[in-house]
């Protein structure tokens, strides 16, 4: 299988929803000429042109609500916000509006949007520019939520959320845009609510999301060294999410341990303990424990940076925690 | 820009169904029938009636809280627009929406709104969908007073200058946002003078003067179906009731509400009618009668209707 | 002690502390002669005046930053914001300008304002005008986020926020205003960070937010009728948030309810369940169970809201659930 | 309004301070010494300079992403500066902040701000507190052509404008935000036309023209002092380098880019102060010699002082 980075990966989602639907089409600051603050879209503008990738001027509700709109309308629009961070200026077209129009209405509306946009920290980015804020989008009934941490699923979970008729927020992990992976060169789709088994284990389930996901892969070396076995789960989507696979590993490992980039207090891991201890309570044989960040906005200098930023050694001491 | 006497009549009509309309909703609301908040549009007839007059089925509108009037212009069914406001299965949203957010997106109605300032946006997304597949389709974005000065109605007039998108901006400006006059809220004495920061025109109308409002809005669609953008039409007119039912209105002064009730629309366009004879006494009660009857149908619909059944709220949140 | 409703606990907190504080003023739309949409700053403008009760254009945004720049400049505002649902155009200013600013400036800087906004379903204001959005504050480092729920709490929080040196959220419950209550007529504070026990018991532990408290409340009498005895706890503030009053309660029923009216999905009751299922895992002899709304948009007619907000049966139903 | 030789030769030192601290930054972040991202404000001086020349120390200013200017005309430390964006402990935010976050309240600086439109309704806050106590202080807002369409920024300007607010909006109109022309991004041809939207004085002033950029802050900030409100000045000036450090700049055509480099505000403030002799060039020696001496100091303070330790991640949330 070819090998692409997240990036490229992304970028070919896009390009092949394009050319197979002219529905489809991109907006957002600088996702034009300039191919995207990140690159995302570079070659897009060239390949279609002024009407089909927009650049937008720097008002973040007017480009969500014109996606909302046109989709309203019958097209399908992917809009770009260019860091999860901006989202505070614009949230309403998305929460109050998008989200919710189909179900005010009675069922009477499909809004067939895409929100694309970069979290995450790693970069001295700093406290407005580096944040994860899945947890916000999750609690929000009428988007979907999609999380990919492998070029592989950022392909298919991009297809796939292009041709979904609802709103999805797409988040991706500005780390990962470098990191290389097997990718199909033809479009293909990975299911929405569909979680993924990265590496089987019998002593302990890690579920991660996003840079997470690496992380805690390179966690369960260290841990097979010293004899642990870890079952490591990325969970893709948050909604819709699966509960299922991942109450079937706690059920095989009797231990969780949930780790993501956010910030702890009120993050999305609390929603996967919760499931699991209401739904496999009886199968835990310890305490469910998460690994995130600390209850602080995301600082600008290195060490503090890579203080903040969850590492491996969190993720292996949280597991000997409940596995001592 | 002649209007037919057909034309005149049916905005007549319009605007009286409207008024008929909300006059059941403020009796039926009193009766604690339709629960929760409504905006009634009583006063403000001529802004949607001689907007919508302009537009066809194909055309977008984004309506606001006050969107009974708006729903009504755009030939939005009365049966099920009470039905919804009584909160029955048979309502346009199925009861799960109601005053706030009774939509027909068949007839191009994107929905009322129940956040201030959130139909611009919308509005230039439907706009944006006309210009990309290249039909003469327009966007009505209708906000009030208070919502011209919200963050995203700005950012709206921008981005619909700057993509030269088909929409038309109708300013309802009413005098009030709640209890806060307009002076209060902007220093600037009209809301037209804001087109220019978008290089768009701008115009000041009668909004009590239905057709001054239908020439000015027939002007800003030729112009966004020619493909030449944008344009604001701020209509000056007063809203009769509180801002909503409930509302004991004390911010207003008598003499101020009877100066406008003096200008109400309806019996404006009425005496010009009578006078030019294009409408006759007994065509008025014949109007008149025949959207009693609408009504009357419109409300024994509402009434009979089931309530929707509990297990339904978890219907409807995804496609 | 005297007698009153919430509404008018918040009322005379906010006059007390702006007879105190020539620093503490008020901005928000209709908090002047028109007394705010629910009737909160009703006679104030007529005892403080224009300066201090300052009625503002429909501009969230430019609250909340008048707000945040006020405070860093040394005063004490409280704004309103008319409904919580409307902070979705105006979330930038509060979460990455006034809980960050400190942080990002290196602790050089002191926002002492109050956001005060009323949150809930049940009076069909329908899906824009119903929500409960605590887990979105609480998920801000640098903010506070108090939610009471009975007029005593309402009091004593809101003079404790206004004197607090953070932002702090303070959420009410709009449909708690006309609940009454003993409320001393002097000053006092509430402390944040202390969970409230409302009734002892000892078979079950319920946490319980806003209005949910008082349906807990209800279920554990009809619990008691069944002979069981349910400890029914309100944590008050979210951020700072009490585990040990609830770890506490939770070694000593050995099972955990958790209570709020917000959609349960990624709401603030799985960060709840995921501290217990960490810290009290082992005193814990059944699942978690979560009550809160299903994952839909509020809707509008009567038996569909009744239907989505958590009921007195579902509380006792949870209860069963774990105690059967 | 004529300007004393001192005051003269004040703004060309800062003028100069800020070129030559940039072009240390664009020197040690491509050697890698400092993450994250800077935006450079060579170019722009006469901006920052012109309008911070008008304030004291007790007036406030909100800054943007590209802030670094603005920070040294109010009256910044080169070393504390440096330090933050190297990441060190001694820095003005103890290395949490860097570039975009750089603050000093106590030199009324509420701070560099990562959001675009980010900062006019924090100028206002201040503004209104100054208001409030009635002082005689005023805020001043920079922010870009892109900024301008934000709607945080439209919406300061009409609260400003209808409370009357001691603010000054400086408008820093550099042709583009990232790679996207004003031209694109707005209908309109001046930013300073919206003024009118909110009924204040909005003028359009030449950016690279320190003088002129003084005179008209000066005049907008008598107005504020005065009571009579806030105005938009809009100051059309360019960028030097890429938006970012790293930006390649290819949507600027080399052309622009030098006509703009040929305006240069410090070499033409250089060349009329030398030419009514108010400098002379061992004067220009003296004070870059001076400059140079500073920032070596502050580059050294930076390059010495202690990065922060991990643990002080957790400090600083709460007061
Ligand atoms: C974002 C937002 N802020 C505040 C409100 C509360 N609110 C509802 S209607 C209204 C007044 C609107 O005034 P205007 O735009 O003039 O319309 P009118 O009611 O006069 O028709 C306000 C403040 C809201 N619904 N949404
Ligand atoms: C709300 C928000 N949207 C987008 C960005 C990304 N961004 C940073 S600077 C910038 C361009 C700003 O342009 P302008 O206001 O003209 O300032 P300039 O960079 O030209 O000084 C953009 C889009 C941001 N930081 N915040
Ligand atoms: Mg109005
Ligand atoms: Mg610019």
């Amino acid at each position: 299988m070819p090998t692409k980075t997240y990036l490229q990966a992304i970028n070919e989602a896009l390009r092949q929803e394009m050319e197979r639907d002219p529905d489809v089409f991109i907006m957002g600051e600088d996702v034009g000429p300039f191919g995207g603050c990140f690159g995302v879209t570079k070659g897009l503008y060239e390949q279609f042109g002024e009407k089909r990738v927009k650049d937008t001027p720097i008002t973040e509700s007017a480009i969500i609500g014109a996606a909302t709109g046109a989709a309203a309308a019958g097209l399908r629009p992917v809009c770009e916000i260019m860091f999860v961070d901006f989202i505070g200026v614009a949230l309403d077209q998305l929460f109050n509006q998008a989200a919710k129009m189909r179900y005010m209405f009675g069922g009477k509306a499909k809004i067939p949007m895409v929100l694309r946009t970069p979290q995450g920290a790693g970069i001295g980015a700093a406290a407005q520019h580096s944040q994860s804020l899945e947890a916000w989008f999750a609690h929000v009934p009428g988007l979907k939520v999609a999380m990919p941490a492998t070029p592989y699923d950022a392909k298919g979970l991009l297809i796939t959320a292009i041709r979904d008729d609802n709103p999805v927020v797409f988040l991706e992990h500005k780390l990962l845009y470098g990191l290389e992976g097997d990718v199909p060169d033809e479009p293909y789709t990975v299911p929405f609510g569909k979680a993924q088994v990265h590496r089987e284990g019998t002593d302990v389930t890690i579920v991660a999301t996003a840079k997470m996901l690496h992380t805690s892969l390179e966690a369960a070396d260290v841990l097979a060294k010293d004899g642990m076995s870890a079952e490591v789960i990325d969970p893709r989507t948050l909604v819709p999410f699966d509960t299922d696979t991942i109450v079937e590993s706690v059920k095989k490992t009797h231990g969780l341990v949930v780790v993501h980039e956010a910030v702890k207090h009120a993050g999305f891991g609390a929603e996967i303990a919760a499931q699991v201890a209401e739904l496999a309570f009886d199968y835990l044989d310890g305490p469910i424990v998460r690994v995130a960040a600390p209850f602080t906005p995301v600082p600008f200098s290195p060490p503090l940076e890579q203080a903040y930023i969850p590492g491996v050694d969190d993720v292996v001491t949280a597991v000997k925690k409940i596995r001592a | 820009m002649s209007l037919t006497e057909d034309k005149l009549i049916q905005m007549y009509t319009t605007m009286v169904r409207i008024r008929e309309f909300e006059t059941k909703v403020e009796e039926f609301f009193a009766a604690g029938k339709i629960p929760g908040f409504v905006h009634l549009y009583i006063g403000e007839e001529a802004v949607a009636t001689g907007t919508c007059a302009v537009l066809t089925d194909k055309d977008y509108i984004t309506s606001t809280h006050r969107g009974h009037g708006h729903l009504i212009a755009k030939g939005g069914d009365l049966k099920r627009m009470m039905a919804e406001l009584f909160g029955k299965k048979t309502g346009y949203c199925k009861g799960k929406g109601g005053s706030m957010h009774i939509a027909d997106v068949d007839l191009g109605i994107l929905g009322a709104n129940g956040i201030v300032g959130g139909g611009g946006p919308i509005a230039n997304g439907a706009a944006l969908a006309a210009q990309y597949r290249g039909t003469d389709q327009v966007a009505v974005c209708f906000f009030g007073d208070g919502a011209s000065n919200q963050g995203t109605t700005q950012e709206a007039m921008n981005l619909a200058s700057a993509w030269k998108l088909p929409v038309v901006f109708v300013n309802e400006n009413n005098g009030y946002g709640i209890s806060c006059p307009t002076c209060k809220s902007m220093a600037v004495a009209d809301i037209a003078d804001r087109a220019a920061a978008y290089d768009m025109p701008g115009v000041v109308v009668d909004g009590n003067d239905v057709v001054a409002v239908y020439e000015a809005v027939a002007e800003a669609v030729d112009r966004a179906r020619r493909g030449d953008g944008p344009s604001l039409i701020e209509c000056k007119t007063y809203r009769w009731r509180g801002h909503f039912e409930g509302d004991a209105c004390t911010y207003r002064d008598e003499a101020e509400v009877q100066s406008w009730m003096a200008k109400d629309p309806i019996k404006r366009l009425r005496e010009k009618l009578l006078e030019q004879g294009i409408l006759t006494e007994d065509k008025d009660r014949e109007i008149r009668d025949a959207i009693a009857r609408e009504l009357e149908a419109a409300v024994a619909f509402a009434e009979e209707s089931p309530l929707p059944a509990p297990e339904e709220v978890l219907e409807d949140v995804y496609a």
